[in-house]
């Protein structure tokens, strides 16, 4: 496997020779930067995509929790999150090698957004699957696909979200495979896709590990990011992963010797309504795969997955529709495994007040995603050092309206007073 | 048992499909819509004339299906299938086909207290089955799960995708075990109008190879089954179509059996027309 | 008058003080950089603003245009609009000067959004006037102020649009002048907000200036900017003003002498559906303010305005709610009086059908109002040379309502089919 | 005319304040509900006692003004009311109070084919008025229109505010023409239920000035009117009040005369407990 026990290419076999000329390209173009491949795909991150984002002071925050919070602004990247880093590294990749046509899966929208202004930006004919569930509550999103382009193909099948739009444009991919790029979204699905995604996502942690070094004058105690699929995680933590003195890690990218820092690493799952799983159903209440979830093999990967004792996949819950997947990254998987990350969660309720306060105190609204960060901060700062760098992985405009919806049912602490909000 | 299955003793399921060529294999989805029903229905087919039967054990994320087996699928777990009553159901089963399972490799993981394949393989064994499909286990993958098949003498069936080529179709065709699943064309299961080229290119591909070679992915009327034989297969595999079937009719079994004996007849009128060609030219020629 | 014929401070004398003041403050914290006050905003606007923003060429439209086009990305800032530039500037120099409240008017959106990011990130109590009108279709904009903390108050008066919230807002101040400062969100008003805004949103010309030389080793033979109140547009064209032979301009910035190279700087009007006036019932079916307007006093200056023969103001129009004003930035009245800067004016139609080329040519969904600049690039490339910029002053997330909506109504060049946007 | 106010000769204005201390200034907007009504409404103010009748010229932007007096504006934009009307029913009205109009900078400016505040002027002093207050002009951008207005004989009102102190008060106290309109508070037009510390803070800046005050913004009853007198003002200015009787009332005009009568009457008490205290105190202590 890829990732100690975790990877792997579990996919029919119509898909594997396309997996192994990704493979190719991913050895030549993204490692080698053959034909300048990584010059380019820098320069457009750079001109089209807003790169380097900053790393904020949080100066309210900071003062609230008395202690240095920095916060990785990848909410003003291109498209309002991180997604765009993989998104255009994967479509430019797929130009490389010659593709035709690009195809991709989104659940809340987040990553087909981005897939379609890449594909938009460098010309490639574009679909996007998405569930119909997602589809009918993510209708801006499905508006800002069409008008860069793109097609969406709402999947009607089962309860119409990301799981069921992954399966689908599986299927697409192993139909069109010789001619067609599956732009996966996150650090999951088959080798090398976790690397792929991985290393193009690790942008964030790179951009962030100097620029602490440059305000703080040395690491941070702790790095703080939510994980869903984990590419925002994996984006920000694979810089300083080596950054401890476990030889396993420090010796893990190329040429790195153990480090004098340690730098801990946390995951924050969604926790939904509660850590408890309704077997009987096939419900899990939260997406805190890490936390909870058990080993098994989907969509290409074996990780850990909240599955039935049977199996099953579940459905998986969260009040952050990017958050809501009942897999993660094999490499997060291990990395949890081995204790190199440390896997949290804090609930739908946390994450709402942690929207709603850095929005109030420091004029971000953070995507519900990046919110569950901001709610484990508050929970736990106490145990994160003197010096966190919390990743702040996309805005929060897509969610206004689940925000206000999911806030007018609780008596939130950091809300303010909705019920004005018609005005 | 066939760990090189070209000097190995034949299989059960090698043997159904060298000695009833052209062979008819049959694919149901288990518990659509209940296990009862199943079983009426399997039995239905073995009587129509297949001469191997997959019964698919569902789980929830069938990558590699199409529409009509999802909704089977999604049929089946709405109404409680689990591996053990899929087991059962085959303890019960006396057909003459062998039987396969078909299903995907996290159901075969995940059956046992901890994630590991050898407790599925045992009971697989041990209800009769006589070998395995897995649609998301390409060779790469399948170390573990083809130890603990031959060490139960059980098959694992790979397909051979119109994409698998050069180097990987000379490992694959190395480790054939049971017969060489030819999928017809690019994509997912499902009912199609006419048979693909790229059925006969891959056929074409295979010649050289000497085993047991059926093909599914699209198969849906006798006259494919009949056009597919000619073009050089041993088999025809043959799902969506009778999941339709399951679906709509007002008598599943007895339409079950009538279809299976029109594919099978179909098989059998592909293979007799290779024959008359033979006699008509000295040289085979391809269509 | 403070350019020219135009400018001045035509404001109720319990004003005066207060501009005296905003004056004094003006003088000292933004030109001499007293207390290191542009130090802080310079870095603010970094850290939390996400600046610079690139200049990308934009590949596609170049090809298409066969000219080098650059896009001068301000729908990056933080916010999704330049508006931030001048809202976090105003705030942070309330601060300075000891205020304790802040407010101001709001029209689509953008400036109360900025504004309530900027004071929620400088912890200052803020109000938004906002019309009735917009308040209820730019909900989500009034959401976004609001989860910011700030308070929005609807105007119901009039057309209940920007105009009756900025009367509603000088009101407020003509209140409260003494502990609160008028955040004003273009380079209108009594002087010395003109120069003010201005000098905040410099920046993007400052910086297209050098980013262009370094990209294509000389200035832009033309810079294209919309135009509204115009602070987009003085922001882009502030740093390029002396780039030309008469030395009226050439001098016009501090130490600057006469340049060799000339740059033509373009200034796109929302020509609506006709330049034509209906004075009968005091409507203008355009906001080409520049193009169409006359002389007169409006909210605090002297400039050209869509008025009545009587002087009263007229209701005016365009696809773009943030275009949608009678009056324009005293210091546009002057240069386009004196030549220095050409206005034009693109419709409805052709701002749509910029919207949707940048769309699906680029991948950047631009803001209705830079799409005013895109629709002139399509129609008169012919006669802006070989090398362009033009700023994209905000992005169009918060315009996929309207575009829709306008799109439907329409048979539009550039246009997908809207009919299966709802998927 | 007015060039040095202290000095020049007095001013109608500036007479009828001075002459009728404590004077009643009153205020409508013209054209609220129509020019004929207006007519009827200023003869009834006339009547009723009003020393001075400013008459608002409606503008569609009236930044000083509170919501009483923008809903009259608009009603009166509704209702047609142009300049030309405007100076039309000036031209027909005989009052024994002076008229003022009051209107914003760009109705002045806009009158006539340029924009000019001469016409405008010109045409005022044709029409009878005798002076001009323009809530959006302050001293530093006046002179256009000073100068035409001393060419024509009409006085320049300035409103002194709250915040007006230090070098600009003694600017605009040094260029007072016809009264100084103290601004009672800060904000907009618009009645209301008290008199503001800031009218005394105000009238006690301004009493060093030998010129005419008089106190407008939020009057609205005899006993504000009493209180402001008796706070050292020449004269009380009343709009938004007779403004509500004007949209309210089932007879206007009898309602505005009876209020002006009651306005008059309270500023008469406050001038008179003036002069009790004078009397009992040798020294006068402001309020």
């Amino acid at each position: 496997s890829t990732f100690g026990d975790y990877g792997g290419q579990y996919v029919p076999e119509a898909l594997m020779p396309a997996l192994q000329e990704l493979e190719d390209a991913y050895e030549r173009y993204v490692l080698e930067n053959e034909d300048g491949f990584m010059d380019e795909f820098r320069e457009r991150m750079h001109d089209f995509g807003g790169r380097p984002t900053p790393l904020q002071r949080a100066d309210r925050l900071s003062e609230r929790y008395d202690r240095e919070i920095y916060l990785k602004r990848e909410d003003l990247v291109h498209g309002g999150a991180h997604k765009l880093n993989n998104a255009l590294g994967q479509v430019l990749l797929a130009k490389y090698m010659g593709k035709e046509r690009i195809i991709a899966e989104t659940g809340a929208g987040q990553h087909g957004t981005a897939t379609a202004m890449a594909a938009a930006h460098l010309d490639m004919p574009c679909e996007i699957y998405m569930g119909r569930t997602d589809v009918n509550r993510q209708r801006p999103n499905v508006y800002r696909m069409r008008m860069n382009g793109a097609e969406v193909n709402p999947v009607e099948a089962g309860s119409g979200t990301l799981k069921e739009a992954i399966n689908e444009t599986f299927r697409d991919w192993a139909t069109t495979v010789e001619t067609t790029h599956y732009v996966i979204g996150s650090v999951v699905g088959p080798h090398p896709f976790p690397k792929l995604v991985r290393d193009f996502q690790a942008v964030i942690g790179r951009e962030a590990r100097e620029q602490i070094r440059e305000k703080a004058g040395r690491l941070p105690d702790s790095v703080v990011a939510c994980a869903g699929g984990g590419s925002n995680t994996m984006g920000t933590f694979h810089e300083f992963v080596p950054d401890c003195a476990d030889p396993r890690f420090a010796n893990e990218s190329s040429g790195r010797s153990p480090r004098d820092e340690d730098v801990d690493l946390y995951a924050v799952e969604a926790g939904g309504s509660s850590l408890e799983i309704d077997a009987e159903e096939g419900l899990a209440p939260n997406s805190a795969t890490l936390s909870t979830g058990t080993d098994g093999v989907l969509h290409g990967a074996m990780t850990k997955l909240l599955q039935s004792e049977e199996g099953q996949i579940m459905e998986s819950h969260s009040v952050s529709a990017g958050l809501d997947y009942a897999g993660v990254g094999p490499e997060l998987s291990y990395l949890a495994e081995t204790g190199r990350v440390t896997p949290v969660s804090v609930d739908d309720e946390a994450a709402l007040n942690g929207f709603h306060r850095l929005s109030r105190l420091e004029g971000i609204i953070p995507a519900l995603e990046s919110s569950h960060a901001l709610g484990y901060l508050e929970e736990s700062h106490d145990e994160l050092g003197d010096l966190v760098v919390v990743n702040i992985s996309g805005r929060g405009d897509k969610d206004l309206e689940t925000v206000l919806e999911e806030t007018e049912k609780r008596d939130l602490e950091a809300a303010p007073d909705v019920e004005v909000f018609d005005g | 048992m066939t760990d090189d299955s070209n000097a190995a003793p034949e299989s059960d399921i090698e043997t159904a499909i060298r000695e009833n060529d052209p062979a008819l294999i049959t694919y149901i989805t288990a518990g659509d819509p209940s296990l009862e029903d199943t079983k009426r229905y399997v039995e239905a087919l073995d009587r129509g004339g297949s001469d191997l039967i997959e019964l698919g054990l569902p789980f929830s994320e069938p990558v590699a299906e199409g529409a009509t087996i999802q909704a089977a699928i999604n049929r089946a777990l709405d109404a409680g299938t689990t591996p053990e009553g899929f087991f059962e159901l085959v303890d019960d089963l006396e057909t003459e086909a062998p039987l396969l399972v078909m299903t995907y490799y996290n159901m075969i993981l995940q059956y046992g207290s901890e994630p590991d394949v050898r407790p599925f393989v045992e009971r697989a064994a041990e209800a009769g089955l006589s070998g395995i499909i897995v649609p998301d286990l390409p060779a790469e993958e399948a170390d573990p799960l083809r130890e603990a098949c031959d060490d139960h003498g059980l098959d694992l069936v790979f397909i051979v995708a119109p994409t698998t080529e050069g180097e990987r179709l000379e490992t694959i065709m190395s480790q054939v075990s049971g017969f060489a699943y030819v999928q017809a064309r690019l994509g997912t299961t499902g009912a199609r109008a006419d048979v693909s080229t790229a059925t006969h290119e891959s056929l074409e591909r295979l010649s050289e190879y000497d085993v047991p070679k059926a093909v599914g992915f699209g198969v849906s009327e006798g006259d494919h089954a009949a056009e597919i034989i000619e073009a050089g297969a041993d088999g025809v595999i043959v799902g969506s179509a009778l999941i339709d079937i399951v679906a709509g009719s007002d008598d599943p079994a007895a339409d079950l059996e009538a279809k299976a004996e029109e594919l099978k007849r179909g098989a059998v009128r592909g293979a007799e027309s290779l024959t008359v060609d033979a006699e008509d030219t000295p040289e085979p020629e391809q269509p």
